[in-house]
């Protein structure tokens, strides 16, 4: 049904670059096992991303649903502690660094990076294979720890617990993820390379995508911050193996010092997980909107201006450790620039729609939900960066809260926005707009059931990693359990038909939504292996969907 | 973005250069890429060094008296001659690079085998140097316990004590019996002192370490970029893996040029 | 499981209900601008919505004040929370000088509470009303977190260094005790009772448990551990005299045994003992020799809290003499308020 | 796209490299010089200063950072830069810590 609509969203001005139903493109030219497992094509290196981390998502969700049912009372009465313990460890790791840090960038990023600038590939696409296959690595050692038996210290990895006293695999999960750490650099590095370098003619920096913005940002504070973790994960390991005190009190050695290297890394790595989204937020606004986007220059500084202030706030995670109050005051005041240039986003996607053609298909509902949740997320953040409440609400539900606002509500909505978004493009198949928006809106429905609830269970005090809890809390926990049920279903539908649509989907033209960027305007659906069949040329802005003669028809 | 006019000048109609990969346009845009992706993997090293640096500055702040102490059980005269070994290396890497740019093939390679055989050297010295630490069980491992520091201290302390309190009931044993972990009678520079001595040493082995495991990795890839520049790989015109192996290695002497006065010679001035 | 349910946390300190009245303010705030977002993108989504495939909107161009305006304001809101924030937080942080102490040490997985006058309890602390009550706090293996919601007030509990909460109930009642730092398998059960009682309650709840006091355990440990025979307190002394040194400021010459300016002083507080008890010469007293041994290793975290209390009490002419075995009680509990004094 | 920053290829002259060497054996000469005096609390500064020339010399010369792009030194920089900021603002902490109550 809904298909018919959008075959004819294409202008005049994108005319739809027809293939001849012969026509080789990246998914059909080549068969073979080895042609996909060794391809330096970084079309298929960003579906063999999405195949892995869509598997890694579901490990991280059946965990979280182990999670909510163990909380469904107050007794520990489902899993036994430890056991508990390991599930929330391995929960939050395998969700940001095997999920969430690589989703946009690795999948998404890799497939259309290229193609929206008019490259016929990243700028080493050798490198780029091995980023595939050393977060592969990284995730067969990080599943390896949990099959021997698991890590029960927290994605945090807090010392001295973790260097001393834990008895789990600590060092095992640590080189995990010191690998998929190097997978993280080097895709930031093919892709700042890509962007200075690979720019087709006439694409200047003011002329791209706000999305490429984004990436660019992300890869920057990947580059950065990366590193950092390395070695202090190192660092950790070396303690556990010989045994010295590099951060053990009883050896001389600094606890808060770890905090301080970990949140070096752990802080701007939340911005890797948010900023993407933000780019695909950009492109699918001015897409379904039909306008270009407000403030245009602003919006791509601003993403350049949260990766580096992203860097000199990380101790507002350690307010109540005893660190210096005079240090806390001025974290906490650093902390508060970077909610200016993420509202500045949020309100010129506003200006964006204003005055726009909005239509409302799947990739725009999941964006309208992206805007609300990833604003509570965000607002919420205040309330931990103000000294004054965050001794209350550190390491309460309130955090838990916040933080899957952000990440789920925010940077995963943007994301399945951005999957559903050029899911054409790359599979070529449309999918149902009806199960797409019936699974939008039960994700939005069921996701604030699971964690506006919690919200109210920390500012009551609950502890996070509780296990156990004391009986008042209950009723909200039973509102969170419920709602993560409907989350799951909502997460899962489109595991359905989006495998549906890539064999039996109707054939998607060039730009079923028409969209302005050389992603769609030049490429088919599927693109061809080489991408272009002959190197563009851009000579305008983006997001100009007018022609020259400016068809304004009013109604 | 979109006003879709296409350039006549795509790929087809272009000479191929054999060292140009097809996603690139010119050598000069590839060169250029390879150029920034090395400076960009740089700053990620840059770093990567900075975790282990910052951990450094916080315990040299918090515990400088004894990291002074503790530097000077380093051997100053071996640090001074791998600074040397390691600039001249450098030197020798900047001649290969350059030998690379005039297109003397055979020298680049020649070049770079020295700078592999300055590095060698450079290990050499740094094996028998650890080798040394650990036999006086400064370096992690079997006794490692910093107890040699408690008796070096402990006889310095002990000539100190005698020259003020004349033979009062001070009954230092010798400095052969190793004292037991916690006994007091050490105390004065006790046991805080050898932990934080233990730290110091840590760092350095794991910084020094760190820079020889990429000195390490320089050499495969040194031999490598060595072996085709024998065979003629490199001309003018193509370059960049010499040219890149060169910054590599520039950078790894960097970290050293920091390394040394912050290892070796920051108790230096008082004396052994 | 619906009676026990609260919307909010009990407000039981006098900084609860400062700390609420600032998250007021931020949830106003934001619920504002949440609510300004959320109807302004369905009022456009609604009023914009496509009508026809060949509209094309006109582009728009940038709106100055518009944009300086949603710069500004929000950098002023941010401005507001950041200034209450830190006063409430000065308020969380800064003890008043009358704080009655209470010493606390959390290991996996319990608390361990001393009261000066030497009750000890576990997983519970009884305080009475109305008054300030500081407790200092150690671990003696992994970081814990004291943590009292009704209070408003949570502090990390870090193995090696001495942090510190304080409060002043306000209503008596039973209120959590959480441990809010993951510290290991049985972290969900790291948890206790605050109790707070009215002062006269208190009083008898004191007498009732009443142990020997904690003073008292350190004066004996202070002979045990042959403190006394340096720290003599006569003129013989190779070692400064303790008496009377609590909450003084002490001329220091070296730091980490480097020499430094003179007339240098530092504050003697309870970590400055700690730290004169297991790294002697981490500052040394200007004018003695560092010939003190480290207790590092003899001393458990209990016993140097014990010591610490000893020497706070302990008043001019009162360090025993060397010989002594067991101190009399009686020149234990005539404790004089030596802190007033000062 | 048309790149608007050349790296010059031209080969630097051979002395400039030996001067550079000579220069890097003096400054070492120098470090180790300064590492025997005693200035104090500028001890670290001293030692910190002489290496930050050697490596700027390192940087300019054998790595070519004076003909390279504009782009490459903003990379040089922005390393340097972020360095600070993970030093400084840790330190910050340390440092700080004694001076409340
Ligand atoms: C994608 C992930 C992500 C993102 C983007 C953010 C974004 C922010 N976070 Fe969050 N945070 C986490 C993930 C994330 N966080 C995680 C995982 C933790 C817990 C880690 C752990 O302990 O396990 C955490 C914890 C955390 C803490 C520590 C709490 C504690 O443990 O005590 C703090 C404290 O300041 C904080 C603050 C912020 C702020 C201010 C932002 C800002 O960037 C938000 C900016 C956005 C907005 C403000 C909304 C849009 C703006 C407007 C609509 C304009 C109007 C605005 C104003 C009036 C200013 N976060
Ligand atoms: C990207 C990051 C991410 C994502 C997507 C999620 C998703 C979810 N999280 Fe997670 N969470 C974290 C990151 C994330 N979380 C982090 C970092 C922590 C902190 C860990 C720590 O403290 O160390 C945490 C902690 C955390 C806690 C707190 C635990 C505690 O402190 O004791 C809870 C409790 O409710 C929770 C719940 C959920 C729920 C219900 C979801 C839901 O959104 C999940 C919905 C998805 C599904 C339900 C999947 C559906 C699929 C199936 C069910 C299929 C079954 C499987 C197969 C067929 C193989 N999470
Ligand atoms: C071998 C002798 C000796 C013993 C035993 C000894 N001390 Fe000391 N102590 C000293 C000397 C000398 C100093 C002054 C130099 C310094 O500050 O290190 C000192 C300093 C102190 C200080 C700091 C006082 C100030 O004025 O700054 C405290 C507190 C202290 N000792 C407590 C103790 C306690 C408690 C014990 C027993 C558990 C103890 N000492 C055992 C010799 C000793
Ligand atoms: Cu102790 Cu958690
Ligand atoms: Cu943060």
């Amino acid at each position: 049904m809904a298909t018919v609509g959008l075959e004819s969203k294409t202008f005049e001005k994108f005319p739809d670059i027809v293939g001849r139903d012969d026509d080789v493109n990246y998914l059909n030219h080549e068969h073979s096992v080895a042609s996909w497992l060794i391809t330096l094509d970084h079309k298929r290196i960003g579906l063999l991303y999405l195949v892995t981390i869509t598997l890694m998502f579901l490990l991280g969700g059946a965990l979280a649903g182990a999670i909510r049912l163990e909380l469904l009372t107050p007794k520990g009465d489902f899993l036994a502690a430890d056991t508990y313990n390991k599930a929330f460890t391995a929960h939050g790791i395998i969700m940001l660094f095997f999920f969430l840090i690589p989703s946009i960038p690795a999948v998404l990023g890799n497939f259309v990076l290229p193609l929206m600038i008019g490259a016929k590939d990243v700028a080493f696409p050798r490198l780029n294979l091995l980023s595939y296959y050393l977060y592969f690595a990284g995730s067969v050692i990080a599943l390896t720890a949990l099959l021997l038996g698991g890590v029960d210290t927290g994605w945090t990895f807090y010392t001295p617990f973790s260097s001393t006293y834990s008895n789990s695999y600590v060092v095992v999960m640590a080189s995990g993820l010191f690998v998929v750490g190097f997978s993280s650099i080097l895709t930031g590095l093919n892709f700042i390379i890509t962007v200075h370098r690979m720019r087709c003619p006439g694409l200047t920096w003011f002329r791209l995508p706000l999305f490429i913005w984004a990436i660019y940002a992300t890869s920057v504070v990947q580059l950065l911050g990366t590193p950092v973790i390395a070695v202090t994960l190192g660092l950790l390991g070396v303690e556990r193996v010989l045994g010295v005190g590099i951060f053990d009190p009883r050896l001389g050695g600094d606890p808060i010092l770890f905090q301080h290297l970990f949140w070096f890394y752990s802080h701007p790595a939340v911005y890797i997980m948010i900023l993407p989204s933000l780019g695909v937020t950009s492109e699918v606004i001015a897409t379904f909107s039909r306008k270009n986007v407000f403030g245009y220059h602003i919006i791509a500084f601003s993403s350049i201006a949260i990766a580096v202030f992203g860097f000199i706030v990380w101790a507002h995670h350690m307010f109540t450790t005893g660190m210096s109050p005079y240090a806390a005051m001025v974290f906490s005041l650093l902390t508060f620039s970077v909610a200016i240039p993420s509202g500045i986003k949020v309100f010129s996607w506003l200006a964006t729609m204003y005055g726009g053609s909005i239509s409302f298909d799947t990739p725009m509902i999941y964006a309208f939900g992206f805007l609300g949740l990833f604003t509570i997320g965000g607002l919420t953040g205040l309330f931990l960066s103000t000294l004054g409440t965050d001794i209350h609400l550190h390491d309460t539900y309130f955090i838990v809260a916040h933080f899957h606002y952000i990440m789920v509500g925010g940077a995963i909505m943007g994301y399945m926005a951005g999957i559903h978004f050029w899911w054409p493009k790359m599979t070529g198949r449309l999918y149902s707009e009806f199960w797409g928006k019936l699974s939008a809106g039960i994700t939005f429905i069921g996701f604030n059931f699971t964690f506006f609830p919690q919200f109210i269970l920390g500012y009551l005090g609950m502890p996070r990693r509780y296990y156990e809890y004391p009986d008042e809390f209950q009723v909200l926990n039973v509102f969170s359990t419920a709602g993560a049920s409907i989350l799951a279903i909502g997460y899962l539908m489109p595991l359905f038909y989006m495998i549906h649509s890539f064999f039996f989907g109707e054939k998607a033209s060039s730009n079923p939504y028409g969209g302005s960027t050389l992603d769609w305007t030049n490429t088919t659906s599927p693109p061809s292996p080489h991408n272009f069949e002959k190197t563009p040329v851009v000579t305008e802005e983006p997001y100009h969907f007018h022609g020259k003669e400016a068809a304004v028809v009013s109604h | 973005m979109s006003a879709i006019k296409e350039t006549e000048q795509d790929h087809g109609q272009h000479h191929h250069h054999k060292d140009l990969a097809h996603h690139f346009d010119t050598l000069e845009q590839q060169h250029d890429a390879n150029t920034l992706g090395m400076w960009a993997f740089l700053l990620t090293e840059v770093l990567f060094f900075g975790g282990l640096f910052a951990a450094y500055t916080i315990y040299r702040y918090k515990y400088s008296a004894v990291f002074e102490e503790a530097s000077n059980h380093l051997d100053i005269k071996l640090g001074a001659i791998n600074t040397v070994i390691l600039i001249l290396s450098s030197l020798t890497m900047a001649l290969a690079v350059r030998c690379s740019q005039t297109g003397s093939s055979l020298w680049t390679g020649r070049w770079l085998l020295i700078t592999i055989g300055f590095g060698l050297m450079f290990l050499g010295v740094k094996y028998f140097e650890w080798k040394h630490d650990y036999h006086i069980h400064l370096m992690p491992g079997k006794d490692w316990s910093g107890k040699d520091w408690w008796h070096w201290q402990y006889a310095k302390q002990a000539k100190e004590m005698e020259a003020h309190s004349k033979g009062a009931e001070h009954s230092y044993p010798d400095r052969n019996t190793v004292p037991p972990d916690n006994d007091p009678k050490f105390g004065v520079k006790g046991i805080q002192e050898s932990q934080q001595a233990r730290l110091f040493f840590l760092l350095y082995f794991c910084m020094t370490s760190l820079h020889a495991l990429h000195m390490l990795v320089g050499f495969v890839l040194i031999g490598i970029i060595a072996y085709f520049a024998y065979q003629g790989a490199y001309s003018p015109e193509y370059y960049s893996p010499v040219e890149n192996i060169g910054l590599y290695w520039h950078f790894v002497d960097i970290v050293w040029i920091f390394l040394f006065p912050l290892l070796y010679l920051l108790g230096a001035h008082m004396g052994h | 499981m619906f009676e026990e349910f609260k919307w909010l946390p009990e407000q039981a300190s006098t900084v609860a209900p400062e700390v609420d009245m600032l998250t007021l303010f931020i949830v106003v705030v934001t619920v504002l601008i949440t609510a300004l977002v959320g109807v302004l993108t369905l009022a456009f989504a609604v009023a914009f919505r496509r009508k026809s495939e060949s509209y094309i909107p006109a582009p728009s161009f940038g709106n100055v004040p518009l944009e300086i305006g949603w710069t500004l304001i929000p950098v002023l809101i941010c401005l507001v929370m950041f200034s209450w924030g830190v006063k409430v937080y000065s308020n969380i942080v800064i003890p008043p000088a009358d704080a009655m102490e209470i010493y606390g040490v959390g290991r996996q997985w319990m608390w361990k509470i001393q009261h000066p006058e030497g009750q000890r309890e576990i997983n519970a602390l009884h305080v009475p009303i109305g008054r300030p009550v500081k407790v200092t706090l150690t671990s003696e293996d992994v970081i814990h977190c004291f943590s009292i919601p009704a209070f408003r007030v949570k502090q990390d509990v870090v193995p090696g260094r001495y942090s510190s909460l304080w409060f002043q109930p306000t209503k008596p009642g039973t209120y959590h005790l959480f441990c809010s730092e993951y510290c290991g398998t049985e972290h969900s059960r790291m948890i206790g009772k605050v109790i707070v009682m009215e002062e006269a309650d208190y009083q008898k709840w004191l007498s009732e448990g009443a142990e020997s006091g904690q003073a008292l355990q350190g004066r004996k440990l202070y002979t045990k551990l042959q403190c006394v025979t340096c720290h003599t307190g006569n003129a013989e002394a190779k070692a400064p005299n303790l008496e009377g040194i609590y909450r003084k400021h002490i001329p220091i010459s070296h730091i980490d045994g480097v020499k430094i300016k003179d007339g240098t002083k530092v504050f003697a507080d309870d970590a400055y003992i700690r730290e004169s008890i297991l790294y002697p010469n981490a500052k040394v007293a200007a004018g003695w020799e560092s010939i003190m041994p480290t207790y590092q290793g003899l001393v458990t975290e209990e016993e140097l809290l014990q010591v610490i209390a000893y020497i706070k009490s302990l008043n001019q002419g009162q360090t025993p003499p060397r010989t002594e075995e067991t101190p009399t009680p009686a020149t234990i509990q005539n404790k004089s308020a030596n802190k007033e004094a000062n | 796209m048309a790149t608007t920053e050349h790296p010059t290829h031209q080969p630097a002259s051979l002395s400039l490299y030996f001067i550079t060497f000579g220069m890097l054996m003096l400054l070492t000469i120098l470090t180790i010089f300064a590492g025997f005096q005693n200035f104090g609390m500028w001890s670290t500064p001293i030692a910190l200063g002489i290496a930050a020339v050697k490596a700027a010399l390192v940087v300019v010369i054998f790595m070519h950072g004076y003909s390279s792009s504009p782009l490459i030194w903003i990379i040089i920089l922005a390393s340097m830069f972020f360095l600070t900021i993970m030093l400084g603002l840790m330190l910050s902490d340390y440092v700080s810590r004694g001076w409340l109550l």
